[in-house]
């Protein structure tokens, strides 16, 4: 089916650059948010992004996601110019993004009802994700009625219900015990793998960033740009052996480890000089 | 994405200016002249009212009226308000009278109001004062009955008092509704005002509109209720500017 | 701030009710003026008789369809131009003024334009209706949407919702729901007040036809038993709304 | 013979139905006797006048001030009859103000400055020798239960009330007392007229004669029965009290409210009389000669038939 | 100052028991959240919760701060009963609880305002306290400018300005990188260790469970009981040598997994019954 179109990578971002005004006032002061940002991404391909707090991860995402458009450069997904959200493309959000007034259910089948579909099959859909997810229990329960990882959990059953080939996941397991986050985790792998989807996924755990990848994607402090991108090449199914035991899994989150570390250095050096 | 728009800010409301005279004029000119005046007639009695110093003296009366009474209603209103949502039981027991005298039409009860507060002035003030004191109450309360639960369990972790609370929490949380609340009742104040100048004494602008309307002369009519929309509208406005400097924080959403 | 159970609520205000009128008939008999305030005894009395008569539900059934439909134009028209004005920067400074200014008119000078235009028959009065009761909603309107909730909309965004009407659909007009509601229950009580306006300004009819003929004759006692069923239908109009906003609200 | 008005269809304006105007709703119901297709509408705050100007209405039946204005600013509408002919106002007064004169120094409320009860009221005073505005301060005020109101509360210590409204305060307690009825202070001015636009009243003469005809039939069945007037009064006026309107009864035939000689129902001195105190008031500007705008016409047709003998009355 | 009271707990809970009404309905839906607590909590002890996502953590800690009342039970401080919230107290809010219409300083500022401290020392306390969490280039900005992990670092900073002696933290490092976790945490050990505070720390990452604490309360998946208090007996500070190294971290983090994943095992096992 995506042979065709196999070497056009899924995403590709030319240059992005975005900037934010600290007020409404045409002349305030701005925030120099991503600088330069080139990056190509596989079909296929599961990316982790991992970076300071604050770096512009999340304003990459959502520039990915069309959410907010870059001041220069522009974003390709296989291979067209975007500038609209796209059904291609399914976000978890870092705070959630849950609609208070509905219940689990109504927010997993939103998407689906936006485009839609009839509501026998959405809500099957939906009952399916809600239940990879563990929250089977929850389905009428309304957000406010849910601990935060169950809200989180809520978030990722509702983009991966879309079925979109492209995922961009913004620390979708912060907020998740560990326990139930290597449960997800292992979902997520088998999901991606079976279906064959694009990854883009935020997080600032090292392990997770290096377990899941084929690629690390690392960025630096403030005006965001990428330090540098590391593939992992550690075999796969990866939940299969003790991969944290790997010596490349060592190497690579050595690596990443380090690279984070000099960065908070530099800048300390910056600060007080 | 839409507010992106700045300049047609003086050419839009200019061209609509104009648009809106024109119907009028077009409309006043094909209606018979003891209903409704055209703008041309309109300001033709205007220059003569003003010549003759009716406009202003009234204008001057009914504002007094207007601004002390509004004032009253925004002074008394907001804190009542807050009040009444903060303490759920005193508002539980006291909104559907609110709501009950506020679905009371005002003409009927003005022989009450002259009995109270005779036909002068305080009965005035106080026909401006208590509706739209009433708008902004129920509001205000409603608003602060909304407050976001997660943060008014932060302040509560700090032990803000009931004060606090409200400065920081309740009010912040409620401004949509204190500014429609506060526009709604400058609509009451402004229609209070005008009916105690038609019922009770005959002065200001309302008299000028009973006196137009009894002398069928629609031209003097409308240039009282001219004067009386655009005050409104300027009040009306001075609320937008008002609501978008408290709202600045939230930047542009979309 | 624990939710209060109906119940609660339903007590505090029987007891509300109690004082209240045990206040206005003390004061009515310490002021001994059956003309400007008659005791509630002497107000039940007149209501009583009205109801037997059957006067009062005749003038009521034509109130209250007359307000039904008032309500559902002004609900709908203050919507439309509420919405307009808050989203569109062009709406807001080609219509607000007028708007405002329309709002702000005293019914009574709109009244022979209202006779010229639709009669004092049935549009007519809707019109005046619409006239008193579109303020509230459009203003709240106005109000709600401007507020957007932006995490939400982009969540909306991101799921394929496109343009500014299925966003105002899906995520403002729900997240703007308390504020919209708010104006809702002063909209009724506008609504209650331009019916009677219509009735007894544009052509004696329903409620404020009672209310004016009474009041001619100078029986005040019946002037107030016949507002009673308008102050009633308003707080009626309000609890059914609070009861709606319940049910839409999560907590 | 009667009138066959089948097939007849005409909106009277009237005002709202109070014990002065049961005469109104009784011609109504005759009309609709004789076949006609009658809208009744009760306009409180719209004139007649208004309302015929915006073709809502065909006839009113309504103050005779209405006339002269809308004669004075063009609108050409004729009186053809009168539903009351003498003067329907009292003069109210609070405790301790027993005539006129003792008003020097106080205060009065009148509708609006140039409303027609506002003159009558001056005219009043310059008769009893004081100069409104200086002797006396006229405060406008706008409704007339807000006048009664105002008397009552003692802010103002007399106003002009309906005769039938004086009457239902008195029933009901009210602290004030009658200075007099006007058609005593002032005889001879018209009071209510039935009217309507004059090609209105040329393309339907057979219509408007019938309307004569009920005016004085219906004159003559008020004051040839005291106990029906009152018994049909009590059951077509909402709030009416008896005992008022029986006293009503007694003062409306003292001051010939309700004439059944043509010449009395409808007269011209007496709108003469009420276009010249408007024209001195400021009300109008040009002098105005009632003949023009005052028919007997149909009136005397109608008396020519034998109505306003009771024989008329099916 | 404290050697009067040392031997009293600071905190204390006994048989606490909780639940949430699924509606506003008398007769609704009842979920158990919390059954039968007891739990002594020692004066300047760093006591981590672990738990399963919808275990009672955030309800628990809730409950401590006397924010919601317990069905059943009762909690003392310093050895008296409570029912109000209390100074003595300050709360880290797993969803951070931002005022957004206040900028970062402001929201600092806030519970030093609520106690009517004269502005400038109260904003000299605000600042102090945003330059430890690394936000002092953005005093002015509103929290919707901030990232999630800004903002997060917002919430603690009002918590630590509050001089509180107790600090209940929920997730408090739940969405800031594994960089300025390390930065964040030595700060809080430091903070504690000088100002001898007592912590209650919810956390859901193992190292950072086992490295804060002396102690880690482990929680059953609902309704939630505590499964086992674990000690923590390894030299501080912690810091300065290579803690992840020492066996004693490894045996106790060892335990807590293999319990966590015991719970998952019985959760199934009881779902697939
Ligand atoms: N709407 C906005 N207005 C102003 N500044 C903003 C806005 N959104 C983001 N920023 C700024 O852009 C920078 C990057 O923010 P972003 O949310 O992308 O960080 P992040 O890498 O996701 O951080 P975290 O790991 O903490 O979530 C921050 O300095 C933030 O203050
Ligand atoms: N207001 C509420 N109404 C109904 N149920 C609630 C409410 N608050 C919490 N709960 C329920 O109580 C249970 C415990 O929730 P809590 O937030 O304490 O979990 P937690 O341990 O903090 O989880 P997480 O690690 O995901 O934050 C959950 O099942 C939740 O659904
Ligand atoms: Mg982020
Ligand atoms: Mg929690």
């Amino acid at each position: 089916m995506k042979d065709a179109t196999v070497d056009v990578p899924a995403i590709e971002l030319r240059g992005i650059r975005k900037t934010f005004a600290l007020s409404d006032d045409e002349n305030a002061q701005r925030v120099l948010a991503l600088d330069g940002i080139d990056l190509s991404i596989r079909q296929g391909e599961f990316l982790t992004i991992i970076g300071p707090s604050g770096c512009g991860k999340t304003t990459l995402l959502r520039i990915i996601a069309s959410l907010i458009l870059p001041d220069d450069g522009e974003v390709m997904v296989e291979g067209e110019t975007v500038r609209e959200p796209g059904l291609k493309r399914a976000m978890v959000f870092q705070t959630f993004g849950l609609f208070p007034w509905k219940t689990v259910i109504d927010n997993v089948m939103f998407p689906l009802q936006v485009r839609n579909e009839p509501a026998e099959t959405a809500r099957e859909t939906a009952m399916h994700h809600i239940r990879q997810v563990g929250l089977d229990r929850f389905v009428d329960a309304y957000p406010h009625q849910l601990s935060g990882g169950m809200q989180q959990r809520v978030g990722l059953a509702r983009a991966l219900s879309t079925g979109a080939d492209i995922l961009l996941m913004d620390e979708p397991f912060g907020a998740i015990d560990a326990q139930t986050r290597e449960l997800m985790q292992e979902e997520l792998m088998r999901i991606w793998q079976e279906e064959q989807k694009t990854v883009v996924f935020i997080t600032h755990d090292l392990d997770e960033a290096v377990l899941l990848a084929d690629r690390v994607l690392l960025m630096s402090r403030g005006p965001g740009r990428v330090r540098e991108t590391i593939p992992v090449e550690l075999p796969r199914p990866r939940f299969d052996y003790d991969v944290r035991g790997h010596e490349g899994f060592a190497k690579v989150r050595g690596h990443l480890w380090q690279a984070l570390r000099n960065d908070l250095v530099e800048q300390r050096a910056e600060e007080t000089s | 994405m839409l507010a992106t728009i700045s300049k047609p800010r003086v050419l839009l409301p200019l061209l609509s200016l104009v648009v809106v005279v024109g119907g009028w004029e077009l409309v006043g000119r094909s209606i018979n002249p003891l209903l409704f005046a055209p703008p041309s007639v309109v300001a033709q009695q205007f220059a003569e009212l003003l010549a003759t110093g009716e406009l202003q003296r009234a204008a001057t009366i009914t504002v007094q009226a207007l601004f002390l009474g509004y004032a009253l209603a925004v002074v008394a209103g907001i804190p009542f308000g807050i009040v009444m949502g903060a303490w759920e039981r005193f508002g539980d027991i006291l909104q559907p009278y609110l709501y009950a005298i506020f679905s009371t039409p005002r003409v009927v009860v003005v022989p009450l109001i002259i009995v109270w507060f005779g036909i002068g002035f305080e009965a005035r003030l106080f026909l401006v004062f208590f509706w739209s004191a009433i708008a902004i109450s129920v509001n205000t309360a409603q608003g602060v009955r909304h407050a976001r639960p997660d943060l008014v369990e932060v302040a509560r972790s700090y032990r803000a008092n009931r004060v606090q609370m409200a400065r920081h929490v309740l009010i912040p949380g409620a401004i949509p509704f204190v500014v429609a609340g506060l526009r709604i009742g400058a609509e009451r104040a402004i229609v209070g005002v005008i009916i105690g100048e038609m019922f009770l004494q005959i002065v200001g602008l309302g008299g000028v509109i009973q006196k137009g309307s009894e002398e069928l002369l629609p031209a003097k009519m409308l240039c009282a209720v001219v004067i009386i929309a655009t005050l409104g509208t300027i009040i009306v406005t001075l609320l937008d500017t008002f609501e978008k400097r408290f709202q600045n924080w939230k930047g542009d959403a979309a | 701030m624990s939710a209060r159970s109906r119940k609660d609520v339903r007590r505090d205000q029987l007891i509300g009710v109690a004082v209240f009128l045990v206040l206005w008939e003390v004061t009515a008999r310490a002021l001994d003026n059956p003309l400007t305030m008659p005791p509630i005894s002497a107000i039940l009395a007149a209501l009583l008789d009205l109801i037997l008569s059957g006067e009062l539900f005749l003038a009521l059934g034509q109130s209250i369809f007359l307000l039904i439909v008032g309500l559902i134009a002004a609900t709908v028209i203050g919507f439309v131009f509420g919405a307009l004005i808050a989203r569109s920067q062009t709406a807001y400074w080609m219509l607000n003024p007028y708007f405002s200014a329309l709002f702000v008119t005293p019914t009574i000078a709109l009244v022979p334009l209202v006779l010229v235009w639709f009669g004092f028959g049935f549009p007519g009065r809707v019109i005046v209706v619409v006239l008193a009761a579109v303020v509230p909603i459009l203003f709240s309107v106005a109000s709600g949407l401007r507020d957007a909730p932006g995490d939400l909309i982009d969540v909306a965004r991101s799921f394929g919702v496109k343009g500014e009407i299925p966003l105002l659909f899906t995520v403002r007009i729900r997240a703007a729901l308390p504020v919209l509601m708010a104006g809702l229950r002063l909209a009724a009580g506008r609504g209650v007040v331009g019916m009677a306006v219509a009735e007894t300004y544009l052509r004696l009819g329903g409620i404020g036809g009672l209310i004016k003929s009474y009041g001619a004759m100078f029986q005040t006692d019946y002037v107030f038993a016949s507002i009673l069923p308008l102050s009633l239908l308003g707080i009626g109009l309000v609890t059914l709304i609070a009861r709606v906003e319940r049910r839409l609200h999560w907590t | 013979q009667t009138f066959d008005l089948s097939g007849t269809e005409v909106t009277i304006g009237t005002a709202q139905a109070q014990v002065l105007n049961v005469g109104t709703l009784r011609m109504i119901e005759m009309l609709e006797s004789w076949g006609a297709d009658v809208t009744r509408v009760e306009l409180p705050n719209i004139s007649g006048l208004e309302a015929i100007v915006a073709d809502r209405i065909d006839v009113a039946a309504r103050s005779s001030d209405e006339i002269i204005s809308g004669q004075s600013r063009d609108v050409d509408v004729v009186a053809f009859g009168a539903p009351i002919s003498t003067m329907h106002y009292a003069v109210v007064s609070s405790e301790g103000v027993a005539s006129m004169e003792d008003l020097e120094g106080g205060a009065i409320a009148t509708s609006g400055p140039g409303g027609f009860n506002g003159m009558l009221f001056r005219y009043m005073l310059r008769q009893a020798g004081l100069e409104p505005e200086v002797d006396v301060q006229v405060v406008p005020v706008g409704g007339s239960s807000e006048r009664a109101a105002a008397v009552m509360a003692g802010q103002v210590q007399a106003t002009i009330v309906y005769i039938d409204n004086w009457l239902a305060m008195k029933e009901q307690g009210a602290n004030t007392q009658l200075l007099g009825y006007v058609a005593d202070l002032v005889p001879g001015l018209s009071s209510r007229a039935i009217y309507a636009p004059r090609e209105y009243i040329e393309a339907n003469e057979e219509l408007v004669t019938a309307i004569a005809c009920a005016n004085l039939e219906i004159n003559h069945w008020i004051n040839s029965s005291k106990e029906d007037f009152v018994s049909y009064t009590m059951d077509n006026v909402r709030g009416a009290n008896e005992a008022a309107v029986s006293a009503f009864y007694d003062v409306a035939v003292e001051i010939e409210m309700f004439p059944t000689d043509p010449q009395a129902v409808l007269n011209t001195s007496g709108y003469q009389a009420l276009a010249d105190l408007m024209h001195d008031g400021g009300a109008i500007e040009e002098e105005l000669d009632a003949a023009n705008f005052v028919t007997h016409t149909y009136l005397e047709e109608a008396a020519g038939m034998g109505c306003g003998t009771g024989e008329m009355a099916s």
